[in-house]
């Protein structure tokens, strides 16, 4: 698994993240500070779904908690209490890891289905409870606080920040790999497969669920802290549905197959809505977009995509295989731009504006702008553009995929990095 | 039988009923299995001999009754304290962890033995004993070759050894197999017994079977359970001679 | 020694600009808004009339020599959120944050900008809050760089009192609904402080969950074992609407005073059980006798301000007025003066004069009583209903005293 | 006595409308295992759906209309969708409506605007059915609630009493025997997920044009829905009628009692010292009813983890 090549890449990754930022604007560094905690917040809860196959649609009561903790520590540092800043974080982990205990032992009591619908309400209930209790949440305005400065760094500007949260990141992530190769690493993806087996071979299943839950909740617990120490407030809507579904999305698109997966994914995500979020209103539109159809056609996510191209390296064969590779590019392009197009479109058409616009306008429907030109809304070319975007993409895509599909079943890998047809068992229907 | 014997017996069972809403589907059954002994229950589809078993091994609890393990209560345990207190069990299913090695299937079990259920503070591949316990382990229900490979990509026969030798890794000294040669060819049964005899050398084995030449190849005593009582125990020739089992049982398979 | 760090790379962009001479620096705005989210309707109209600001100073010739550049930054309607689009903002250079919709993100505003202003002496950043009434904004957590363009919970209660009371349509028994945060237990509080001067007697109250309830029915049951003659609610967006219908449905006669009745769709939604009840707010089209406000409005944005959207263009304007009493000379941008001159501007609204509190930043201003009727001079949703002036509280009357908790630093001058 | 009757009235409605709602998730779980996180947006569509059709052709089109068109949106997510991801087990199917949820809201809000829009009932239909100790009771509530039950009655009378509902409660126990007997189990799916939708619009037809109909309808219903699953017991229809109509109570009658965890230490005179504690202990019900579902959900859990009227596992 750690062959040479990987551990030269991670030492690439690692040398970048500590070498780069510092030439970076301060923009760019907070972006990378929110990357760095998405990666770990998603780390943390692939150790649930990717390890132990439990699906928690809850996770954003640990990160939460985990913030308040470590806020109200920073507090009392603020107050005069002598304990390290950098350190802030592990009361983050403890109070994480007491949460999870608690509310693992209520979620793990189900499984499947009942256990996301659980740790839903859960979260909920500390949505709904955290604005009224004052004293530990500081009602709906949250709780704010100021690093203090500890042995000469004061901890002022974002690539303090930046540094503090990447060595925390790194010493997790490094904890929660080196979690999978323990026994009780080893006993989580035993959980997953076969939860009865467990029990019948001396395991009390149930204790080692809550564990698994509690470590988990730990290091959401740590991710938290960091988006406190980073942020210096926190506020009970880090306790929103929101908060908990981002998590799912970033994980399921990173791949919650493949250990590095999800970081993938929080990455992609985050610096996609650090780069987007300003430009459309409906990124989130988009993003709900992207993981329905990575779900559709790339279950492992992008994750494990790369992971079963980097496992049959030695059948890729790159001169056959760049062609379909580009075409399929293309026309995924070519969708995506007539799908951007449509959405923008109905976006200005149904929008207020343009509502106030066609009860002024004199004959008919008047021309709207976007992407820099003026379009009118009854031409056919303006629908039949983003038409046969999608049309010629999808069809270039579609004779693509089977180009790829077919080379993969000829080396004998049916299950090929993306569902196709052919390999897509037949379900109910 | 008739010996008085001061040995306890390795599995006894007092009275046990249990009952699916109306319908009682073990009636009262006393059985005692004696230390060492192979043991078989047979007895025609739906006479509740996966219910025993599941009764047994605390699956789910008695309705009433009383079961002890070399003398000590297990009645409505849960399954992993029933495991720890020293019985083992295999399905009638294959279950086994389909994505995980086979190598990793057996070392789930010996682990459990060595009492490192929830290590999280020592690498796995750092443990030696467990590590060559469940090389011995792999080696001894023959799937050396294959402990690299998902235990899902197996074979059925590969897959029913694997099951049997998960049963085996936690040590336990009574063993119960439920079907272990269902759905096998003759030459596989025949493989499969003479592994069952010597993995459970020196243990106490309990065993559901429908195959009477594997009960006759293997086992001490039988019981015949039918409608959820045991109508008789004896040696397997004593039983194939028995009228009553005749009539109830072999009967109808004989003709 | 970071500190130190910090003033040289500083100098050394000073230096930077000094060299690229004869290029002004603008003046940058950024709008930190719900602009995606649960409450994006109020955030988009919050935005809206602050852009309608803004291009108002550059007809004007800008600032400084320069248009005032604006951007909006989308907070997605939480505080974590808020604070990343915060130094986001702060990246790019920003001077002045507006927001409005919601006290919990201007919580956190004010309090990164305290802390922002701290570590970067000479780049202060200010925060002019259009709509978070939370009491602890001038309160707690009150500063010098936050000033705020809205009401508060006593200024609006008291008003509506008063209005009411004169109008005879306020009686002798009040009842409290409010939502369960800073905001809906300053309302309570403040109905509760005001019943000696009203004349009434708080015959019960309650706190509910925030945006949570489905059904409303239960809580109108609970106000009608009280019977009150008027309820008195801080609600706002379903909490409103829902409360509202719930009363309509069960023949409830009461007469309610609120203070954002007029978020859009709610008349539409509510219909004809909306009639006859009060709101008090920072402005309504109706309350002046000029339509010039509302009409230039409309000709820059295709629709009259309504809801949250003129008070906010009032903030602008106050905003621009003390720009025009500053000359920087074309030098950089200095905040803390920017402040100071805001402190002392005088802006004379459609409905009267708004002034800045020094003490605690809060601005005095007048507040607009009305009450909803039918065949009103600027319909909303619409309906034919709208809102007609009841009583313009004139600002003097409607100012509560500062608060003890507010303890300000101000800039050395 | 007038609070708790009126309560009592309020109560039992609300949960009549949950139950409208959580029926068809019931339904589509009990017979296929899908837990389908869209349901709550079917229902946010339905009331939309109404709310187009309705402005045109009258509200009652708008009411036949939203649960077909949902119930054909249903089909197809069934159809077209859900069989891709089915071999990848219940927790990619849970992802995938998750997803489509996250669209739903997101498509709603780019046609519609993200407004509350004016969905209103036909004036006819407001008028107060009875009078209760002076308070006018909306006919509309008791609509509401006769759709539910209606709806309950001839769903249960289809599932136990006819052709149709003996294969499709075959297929729910042994789909491979019911498929070997000859019958069309794809299509059975399909008409159970196509119904189940339905509903679910339908719910939102009538729901919407009395409480407000916006993007965040789907999601606030959503939450306390999957409760009312949990609560009595995926699968069981009479487990999601029983749990619906206790959250619907309970809900009701909280918001008139101001008891808290100091009250009751009160009783044991230890009232002063709770109180001092502030935080939970001085809590009020009434100012917490929202909770009370989740907590409630918490005990349940605790007592018979498989919900009132489930099957353990």
């Amino acid at each position: 698994m750690a062959s040479m090549r990987t551990i030269l890449i991670l030492a690439a990754i690692l040398l970048l993240l500590v070498a780069v930022p510092p030439f970076l604007g301060i923009a760019w560094q907070n972006a990378l500070v929110n990357v760095l905690i998405a990666s770990l917040f998603a780390l943390a809860f692939n150790l649930l779904i990717g390890q132990a196959g439990l699906l928690s649609f809850g996770h954003a009561a640990y990160f939460g908690i985990g913030a308040f903790a470590a806020l109200h520590l920073m507090i009392a540092v603020e107050d005069g209490f002598d304990f390290p800043t950098p350190l802030l974080p592990v009361a983050g982990a403890a109070a994480g890891l007491l949460v999870g205990i608690v509310a693992g032992y209520f979620a793990t009591m189900r499984s499947g289905v009942y256990f996301a619908l659980v740790t839903l309400a859960i979260a909920e209930l500390f949505h709904s409870l955290a604005p009224h209790l004052q004293g530990v949440f500081g009602g709906e305005s949250g709780v704010s606080s100021m690093r203090m400065p500890w042995q000469g760094i004061v901890f002022g500007s974002i690539i303090e920040v930046y540094y503090l949260t990447l060595g925390w990141v790194l010493i997790c992530g490094l904890a929660l790999w080196t979690y999978t190769r323990t026994p009780f690493g080893r006993l989580t993806l035993a959980l997953r497969d076969n939860e009865q087996r467990v029990r019948f071979l001396g395991y009390d299943a149930h204790a080692a669920k809550v564990i698994v839950f509690a470590i988990s909740a730990m290091f959401s617990g740590v991710a938290g802290a960091l988006l406190a120490i980073s942020n210096e407030t926190a506020n009970y809507s880090l306790f929103a549905t929101d908060v908990s579904a981002q998590v799912v999305l970033q994980t399921f698109v990173g791949g919650s197959t493949v250990f590095f997966g999800p970081v993938v994914g929080a990455a992609a995500f985050t610096l996609f809505s650090f780069l987007v979020s300003d430009l459309t209103r409906s990124w989130v539109f988009y993003q709900g977009l992207i993981f329905v159809l990575v779900m559709l056609f790339a279950p492992t996510g992008i994750g494990g995509v790369v992971q079963f191209h980097a496992r049959h390296r030695r059948q890729l064969d790159r001169s056959r295989l760049a062609g379909p590779y580009a075409l399929a590019l293309l026309g995924g392009l070519l969708i995506a731009g007539g799908v951007v197009y449509l959405t923008e479109t109905v976006a200005v058409l149904f929008g207020q504006g343009y509502a106030v616009r066609m009860r002024d306008a004199v004959d008919g429907l008047p021309n709207y702008d976007l992407f820099g030109i003026s379009w009118n809304p009854v031409s056919i070319l303006t629908w039949l553009l983003p038409l046969v975007l999608v049309a010629v993409g999808g069809v270039i895509l579609v004779r693509a995929r089977r180009s790829i599909a077919g080379f993969w079943d000829r080396v004998g890998r049916s299950d090929g990095p993306v569902e196709t047809k052919a390999a897509a068992p037949g379900g109910p229907a | 039988m008739s010996a008085t014997r001061t040995e306890l017996p390795a599995l006894h069972l007092a009275g046990v009923t249990k009952s699916f809403g109306p319908i009682e589907v073990i009636q009262g059954v006393d059985l005692d299995i004696r230390p060492g002994e192979r043991h078989a229950v047979i007895g025609p589809n739906g006479a509740g001999k996966s219910t025993l078993f599941n009764l047994i091994s605390g699956m789910f609890p008695p309705s009433s009754g009383e079961i002890l393990l070399d003398g000590q209560g297990i009645t409505g345990l849960s399954p992993h304290r029933i495991n720890r207190a020293g019985l083992a069990r295999s399905f009638q299913i294959t279950n086994i962890f389909h994505r995980l090695s086979v190598f990793e299937n057996l070392r789930i079990g010996v682990l459990a033995r060595h009492g490192v259920r929830y290590g999280l503070f020592r690498p796995i591949s750092r443990m030696r004993r467990v590590n060559e316990e469940t090389a011995e382990v792999l080696e001894r229900v023959g799937l050396r070759a294959r402990g690299e490979d998902l235990a899902g990509d197996l074979t059925y026969s590969e897959q029913r050894a694997l099951e049997i030798g998960m049963t085996l890794t936690t040590g336990a000294d009574v063993i119960l197999l439920d079907e272990p040669t269902a759905g096998m060819s003759r030459e596989e049964t025949a493989e499969a017994v003479e592994l069952i005899r010597s993995v459970t050398q020196g243990k106490t084995l309990l065993m559901v079977e429908h195959d009477m030449s594997v009960v006759f190849s293997l086992c001490d005593r039988v019981s015949v359970l039918v409608y959820g009582s045991i109508l008789a125990t004896d040696t397997p020739e004593r039983i194939s001679a028995n009228r009553e089992v005749q009539e109830a049982y072999l009967g109808e398979e004989a003709s | 020694m970071k500190r130190i760090a910090t003033t040289t790379i500083a100098a050394a962009g000073a230096l930077v600009a000094a060299a690229s001479a004869g290029h002004a620096e603008p003046l940058k705005i950024g709008i930190i808004e719900s602009l995606s989210g649960s409450q994006t309707s109020t955030g988009r109209l919050y935005a809206t009339a602050v852009e309608y600001g803004v291009d108002k100073i550059n007809e004007a010739g800008g600032f400084n020599g320069e248009p005032v550049q604006v951007t909006e930054y989308d907070n997605a309607g939480g505080a974590p959120e808020a604070a990343d689009k915060f130094r986001q903002a702060v990246a790019d250079g920003v001077d002045i944050i507006f927001q409005g919709a919601s006290s919990a993100i201007a919580g956190q505003l004010t309090e990164d900008v305290r802390k922002h202003n701290i570590r970067n002496p000479g780049k202060e950043v200010m925060f002019i809050n259009l709509g978070g009434e939370a009491m602890e904004l001038t309160g707690e957590k009150c500063q010098f760089y936050h000033f705020r363009f809205t009401t508060t919970a006593p200024m609006r209660v008291n008003a509506l009192v008063n209005a009411m009371k004169e109008a005879g349509d306020l009686g002798t028994k009040a009842y409290a609904i409010n939502q369960n945060y800073s905001w809906g237990q300053d309302v309570q509080a403040a109905v509760e402080a005001a019943a000696g001067e009203g004349g009434y007697e708080v015959v019960d109250e309650v706190l509910h969950d925030v945006n949570k309830i489905q059904d409303f029915a239960p809580f109108v049951a609970r106000i009608k074992a009280a019977a009150p003659d008027t309820v008195f609610t801080g609600n706002w967006s379903n909490d409103l609407l829902l409360l509202m219908k719930a009363a309509g449905d069960a023949g409830l006669d009461v007469t309610f005073a609120t203070a954002f009745l007029d978020q859009p769709g709610n008349i539409a939604n509510a219909g004809k059980t909306a009639l006859g009840h009060y709101i008090a707010n920072n402005y309504d089209n109706a309350a002046s006798e000029s339509d010039a406000f509302p009409q230039a409005y409309k000709q820059a944005t295709g629709h009259v301000p309504i809801f949250v959207e003129g008070h906010s263009a009032f903030a602008l304007a106050q905003l621009q007025q003390a720009l025009g009493t500053l000359d920087l000379g074309g030098g950089d941008i200095d905040v803390t003066k920017i402040a100071l001159a805001l402190e002392d501007t005088t802006y004379e609204t459609p409905v009267g004069p708004v002034t800045v509190r020094k003490e605690d930043h809060q601005t005095i201003r007048p507040v607009v009583v009305s009450k909803v009727v039918e065949n009103a001079k600027y319909p909303a949703d619409d309906t034919d209903m709208g809102f007609e002036t009841v009583k313009i509280v004139p600002a003097e009357e409607a100012i509560y005293p500062v608060q003890e908790s507010c303890d300000m630093q101000r800039p050395e001058e | 006595m007038e609070f708790a009757i009126i309560s009592t009235l309020n109560g039992v409605t609300y949960g009549l409308l949950l139950f409208m709602v959580s029926a068809g998730l019931t339904l589509i779980f009990g017979m296929m295992g899908v837990l389908n996180f869209a349901h709550a947006s079917f229902y946010m569509l339905g009331a939309y759906v109404a709310y187009a059709v309705s402005s045109i052709f009258g509200f009652w089109i708008g009411l036949i209309v939203a649960p077909i068109v949902v119930g054909l949106i249903g089909m197809a997510v069934e159809r077209f969708l859900l069989p891709r991801v089915h071999a990848h087990g219940h927790a990619h199917e849970l992802l995938l409506t998750f997803g489509l949820a996250l669209i739903i809201e997101e498509l709603i809000k780019l046609f519609f605007g993200d407004f509350p829009v004016n969905y209103q009932m036909p004036a006819d239909l407001r008028f107060s059915a009875f009078s209760v100790f002076g308070s006018n009771y909306p006919f509309y509530r008791l609509f509401i609630g006769g759709v539910a039950v209606v709806m309950f009655a001839v769903l249960w009378l289809l599932l136990t009493r006819t052709r149709t509902g003996i294969v499709v409660r075959a297929a729910e126990r042994l789909p491979a025997m019911a498929e070997a007997l000859g019958h069309n189990i794809p299509m059975v799916f399909m008409f159970v997920f196509g119904t189940g939708a339905a509903l679910a619009g339908l719910g939102g037809a009538v729901a919407g044009a009395f409480y407000p109909t916006n993007p965040n309808m789907g999601i606030e219903l959503g939450v306390i829905v999957f409760v009312v699953v949990v609560v009595g017991g995926l699968g069981s229809l009479k487990g999601s009628l029983l749990a619906s109509l206790l959250i619907g109570l309970f809900s009701s009658f909280a918001v008139g009692l101001d008891w808290s965890l100091a009250g009751l230490f009160g009783l044991f005179g230890l009232g002063d010292w709770a109180r001092s504690l502030g935080g939970l202990m001085t809590l009020e019900l009434s100012s917490v009813s929202a909770t009370i579902p989740f907590a409630l959900m918490l005990i349940v859990l605790l007592v018979r983890p498989a919900g009132l009227m489930g099957e353990p596992n």
